[in-house]
């Protein structure tokens, strides 16, 4: 694990550089110049996360086990330098579900095998994994996998159903995947891909288009009881409320980055478009616009540097700022998105701009970890202390 | 309400050579009442001259057919009208519109023409004023609560007895006339309706008024009654089922929609003047891109409301309900003058905030318009509802904690105590 | 020229129907099932505009010369019913660029020779015209058309330079230039394809994908006196002003149309998807949502007709009103698209769903026009009595 | 400012662990002082109980060092128990606030910790009130325009005279003390800045001042005071290059900020108690997905203004000026909770705009820190300018003539008589 300048422990007194920084200086070498043709062709290059595997597969697994060890607080740094670096959405969403959505559970759930069976070859990138994003805001949307007990003899599970939406599938060993008991109770199962009666079909969004998309399919797939990730029947107290603050947060990183990118797209386009006869920065509306897009990256790092570093305490995350950090930055990413494509002018649509892409993403975005529909309530139900 | 394009024909639109840009002159001279508004804020009080200057303009008439005693006013003259004495001063406007226009449509629709010119007559000649009394102290609108009641007098003589509090009343305090929403007392047999609109006379011992201070609208006197046993004629309750109220009660969001307009038209005019006079760091407040802008936001929003305003009374007009229109416009436009009201508080900088000044008057009376009538929430419901979407569906809480976000998730090494869950 | 079940006086006396619904049950049977392939492969067909020509070429062409003698407002009607039916905002741009931004200048500045020459011909949908987008709100962009006199011995000009976001370009019969002298003063001419010296590339935004696109480059074009349209050095009092308005208003008329469709597709989206385990529609938010969606599309209506119907009344329409109109319908359009893509969840991102191509082509359209930059201080300049 | 992440190390970071969530405790208990907030509001006094419960609770010297009579606490107890006193009584915390941070800040930085000791003590212990005197009536903020002037007493005795009238000053009717901008009469030779701070004892002959009504903050003491050959000490007048107030000003965005903040939470906390009361329709309100949208969006905006405020206190403390920080947080939690207010006021429905009620006050007191100190758009020039734009750029209009839209267009026939232009 090579953290430049820095031992992990450096880092995390803050005394050797800012893992913003690393990622970002690596990624805008590395992976921003050939995001635009890899959107177009809807494209996922393997070198880049091989390349990159050192910095971004496994900062959250912990140094005994091959990781960066870095904290939730670096880590949400490393990803927001990501966005920002990369100006690619869909990597940095792909690299998001690997390193955090997908390995985290394991870390805070998994048995002993179960950890040293995946956290160091995810951590090397060698194993990558992968979720649906439908699963991530725990079962609000009805449940479409189903788990029976294997039947006699046997203590493993057998799974029926589908799973859409599945950041990283083509290219991912194991998947995470909650599946519903007819009695209700809801298990998370780690499934290898290998496994008889998955099918992993290549289907996605037309968005985020550079994250290799995909579809589980699971036709009678028998998981044996090793396959289980925390208490059986228990995901609504341990891995959904997990995948859903995860989610919320950590895929929010990148987005504060590329907010970060666009504001500086956003000023330099404006200092050179004229209008009237003057430059466009030379307006006041104009001034007042792009103030405003700055207060805003900064106004959505200071909820959503919040709700990571909860993640460090020791005690549990809050629900409530979680979900209300993401509510507040897919507002904040849409404004800076449509603030910068206001001040970018035709520059906006030539179908190499990060704005076009990210404005088109951004709305993706404001739809996943459950969009405003869930979030107000969960932030509602913890205010009101109803529930 | 249709999702397609509107394809009436255009012999039932408003005319639009005739719609109204902001600068369509208003026949309507309200000068002298605009001159004492800061005084009628101030006050409390709306000065007997501006009842004059009522009566003498020909409002009181405009809304109702020559029939019963009104001048038949098309929709497009009316409505300039409200738009002018709204602009002039809004808390007197809500005084006589709520008399005029809400009150004269609940006694024409559910009364007779006839029967009731006794009541509609003094109203049109401004002789008297009434007031509409819906909601009760302890509950808010909903009409499940509402607890006032009408019951025939019995052996004790000829008519009616009525006895409830109502509150949050415009007029009650100063009103000759009541039109009140109550119960009726119903005998075995009586399959009418459970509702009536009472008509009672505010002038007799059963009758108990106060007053309610208020942020904004200061002018408008705002109270409750309390009605013990007071006497209603035998003629004078007109039992009503309550679904169909909000038809009539729909003139009352129109009444609040112009009164928005009205606000909002005012303080960006106060803008206008002062951003023309004013000079800031050498440079006009005019030639500033960002106030130009505020401007144009309101300029555009202000237009938007009355154009639909104005095609909803087009359609009353032409006999159409139009409740959904006046639904929309009554959400939209008391929140745009809300947000037109603060931008003007602000391009006038401390003396927008300083007690006496017209965009800080306007201020607190653009919320109240928001409040008035249905909330802005109630009137979305309508809209929706009017979607072909059904009627609200209501769950109890919790519908969240099921789906396993009830309660704060682990932190990276798992649940702090193995076990512990919730 | 045929509207069904109506002469076009009939129509103007509201007797005969809509022209709304002549256009949207028309675009909706012919333009609309194509549109996703259409916009996928960013693809002209001329069939749909043949089939539809008589319907939608020659609107505000006077009978006399052949076209169907519509009022403004009808026109706004037809042009309203297109964006509803087609579901399809580049065709609708390029439809309304012809018939209306090409065409009404000819018309109204036109001498008699041009009217005759270029109305019957435009009204039949064998020529086409075009213009580019960037001229169409005034010069508040630099000039990028020189022109000079031809020079000793011809009264014609020498035109120099390119044009951009010329909508209509590659199928196009004749172009509408404004061109900038030494002096500073402009002249609108009209230039026909053949005309030695101009070349059409095929160029265009990442946007409004439908609509054929292409770049004008002028170089030591030269063409008649007769091209000239109104007063040489006049544009400034005649063309640009009127160019102006009728891109605010009528480029618009198809983004209401389409803001229903929108709002329709958003009420059947959210009776279906079910959220919590009932459908979206039962939660009083997104009741809120849907009556919010309805309520712009009736606010910005009452504005865009108000604008169109002052081009019927012989005295000269308000710049303030059409601007006014504009500014509220970009800002309509956007919550309408978002909102509707909000209540979509992942059906908005097949790749074949209005709400993705609306969400993207609402961008483009909010910067045509010139913009808020433009509208802002159009209006104020007018509230303020300034200038 | 930079427009990259925030590459600062994490020691000069708000410690993410103690960034305060809605339910961090305060160990301020101004409990005392919101039970008569509404009496506070009514009377526009604010009474004597107050002071003595701020006095007591160590609040006024929590801003400043050991070595000036502080109690040098950390920044976030400092800005706890700035959110503690504004959510209790906002127009009590404007004042003291004003006093303590805004005015001793100002004598610290440009006075003399020794000299000035003598005017610190006095501010520190609650015995007196300060307040900043800046604007003058006629001229709003623009300093070009300023008119009072400070010159020396001369042959009339020591020290200095000074005259003008500075308006719109919290603490004006009430306080003892003045910190006065003011020009100077410079003598020949002297080029040290056209500009100076005097310290000026308000309890003297050439001192009148005036009260000034206003909408919100009602117990706050405003208005205005004229100086006529005031004197002022000759060790209080302290010249000061203009440009380089703004950094310490900043401290007076800062208190803004937390008063909307403590405004905003205050009319959250109102909601969430009414919410969760109140059964309309027979649907908790608190169960409406339309109310539960309306308090999440608040939770959300108020926590992202709350803890850019701290990062800004934070900086603030390590040494670094964080003014365009403060700037960012002054206008975005001021407009942020007049929205929240807003929405507070629907949630309540008529209640919220009776007077009296809580929210009704918190929605008058809303704006009114949008308006004090510098104006939100004044203050995005500023964070437009620290991003490197440049300063602003003044163009008198016309520019949209020019370009050939300044005036309407033709119709579809071209214009009324050929050769009419403009």
């Amino acid at each position: 694990m090579l953290y430049p300048n820095s031992t992990s422990d450096a880092a995390a007194r803050g005394a050797g550089g800012n893992p913003a920084e690393w990622s970002r200086d690596a990624a805008d070498r590395i992976v921003r110049p050939t995001a635009a043709e890899r959107d177009r062709a809807g494209r996922w290059d393997p070198a880049l996360l091989a390349e990159l595997a050192g910095l971004l597969a496994g900062p959250l697994v912990p140094p005994a086990l091959g990781g960066g060890g870095l904290s939730a607080a670096e880590t949400f740094a490393l990803l927001e330098g990501l966005g920002e670096g990369s100006q690619d959405p869909g990597f940095s969403l792909a690299v998001t579900t690997h390193a955090v959505l997908s390995t985290v559970p394991i870390r805070a759930f998994g048995t002993a095998g179960q950890r040293e069976r995946y956290l160091p070859r995810a951590a090397s990138g060698e194993w990558l994994g992968a979720v649906s994003l439908r699963q991530t805001q725990g079962a609000a949307l009805a449940p479409t996998v189903l788990a029976r007990p294997a039947g006699p003899g046997s203590r493993g599970w057998v799974l029926d159903g589908a799973a859409d939406l599945v950041a990283g599938a083509p290219v991912a060993h194991h998947f995470l995947v909650v599946a519903a008991h007819r009695d209700g109770g809801r298990t998370a199962f780690l499934v290898d891909r290998d496994r008889a009666g998955l099918l992993v079909e290549e289907a996605g969004p037309a968005a985020m288009r550079t994250c290799p998309w995909g579809r589980l399919v699971l036709d009678g797939c028998e998981v044996p009881e090793e396959a289980v990730l925390g208490t059986p029947g228990g995901a609504a107290d341990e891995v959904e409320p997990l995948l859903a603050a995860l989610d919320w947060v950590f895929t929010s990183a990148p987005w504060l980055g590329l907010m970060r990118a666009l504001t500086r797209d956003a000023v330099a386009d404006s200092r050179e478009q004229l209008l009237f006869g003057r430059p466009l920065v030379h307006a006041q509306s104009v001034r007042f616009t792009l103030a405003d897009l700055v207060s805003r990256c900064e106004l959505a790092a200071g909820l959503l540097r919040r709700a990571a570093a909860q993640f460090d305490e020791g005690s549990r995350p809050s629900r409530q700022d979680a979900a209300a950090a993401r509510l507040f930055v897919v507002e904040a990413a849409r404004l800076v998105t449509e603030g910068a494509a206001g001040l970018s002018g035709a520059a906006a649509f030539t179908g190499d701009h990060l704005v076009e892409r990210a404005h088109r993403d951004a709305l993706f975005f404001a739809g996943t970890g459950g969009g405003p529909e869930v979030l107000r309530p969960v932030i509602a139900a913890a205010l009101l202390e109803l529930g | 309400m249709t999702l397609t394009s509107d394809t009436t024909t255009a012999a039932d639109r408003v005319p639009a050579a005739t719609a109204p840009s902001a600068t369509t002159p208003s026949a309507f001279d309200f000068s002298g009442i605009a001159e004492r508004a800061a005084e009628t804020d101030a006050t409390g009080l709306i000065p007997e001259q501006n009842w004059q200057d009522i009566r003498d303009s020909g409002y009181l008439r405009l809304f109702h057919s020559r029939e019963i005693g009104g001048s038949g006013a098309d929709p497009l003259t009316q409505t300039l009208a409200m738009e002018a004495l709204a602009r002039a001063c809004p808390g007197t406007y809500w005084s006589a519109t709520v008399s005029t226009l809400l009150c004269v449509k609940l006694i024409a629709t559910y009364g007779d023409p006839v029967r009731h010119a006794r009541l509609i007559g003094p109203l049109l000649s401004g002789e008297r004023l009434a007031c509409f009394a819906v909601v009760e102290a302890t509950a808010g609108s909903d009409s499940g609560t509402f607890r006032t009641t009408v019951r025939p007098a019995g052996p004790d003589g000829d008519g009616f007895l009525i006895t409830g509090e109502k509150s949050r009343i415009t007029n009650a305090p100063t009103a000759d006339l009541a039109v009140v929403l109550s119960r009726r007392e119903k005998a075995p047999g009586d399959d009418g309706p459970d509702w009536c609109l009472a008509f009672v006379d505010l002038h007799q011992p059963g009758v108990e008024r106060y007053e309610i201070p208020h942020m904004g609208l200061r002018g408008m006197p705002w109270g409750g009654i309390v009605l013990s046993d007071a006497r209603v004629g035998a003629d004078d309750v007109l039992p009503v089922p309550i679904e169909e109220l909000s038809e009539t009660m729909a003139w009352g969001w129109l009444k609040n929609s112009f009164a928005a307009i009205g606000v909002a038209e005012a303080a960006l005019d106060a803008s206008v003047r002062h951003a023309r006079s004013r000079v800031s760091f050498g440079r006009p407040l005019a030639h500033m891109e960002g106030v130009q802008a505020q401007l144009a936001e309101s300029r555009a929003q202000i237009d938007a409301a009355r154009l639909l305003a104005l095609r909803a009374a087009y359609e009353r007009a032409a006999g159409r309900s139009a409740r959904d229109l006046i639904a929309m416009v009554k959400v939209y436009s008391t929140e745009m003058a809300v947000q037109v009201a603060a931008r003007a508080v602000q391009i006038h900088g401390a003396s927008g905030v300083t007690k006496g000044h017209e965009v800080e008057r306007l201020y607190r009376d653009a919320q109240m318009n928001v409040i008035g009538g249905f909330t802005s929430n109630r009137l979305r419901e309508q809209v929706a509802e009017d979607l072909g979407l059904g009627p609200a569906v209501y769950h109890a809480f919790d519908w969240v904690a099921p789906t396993g976000l009830g309660h704060d998730p682990a932190g990276l090494d798992g649940l702090p105590r193995s076990g512990e869950a919730a």
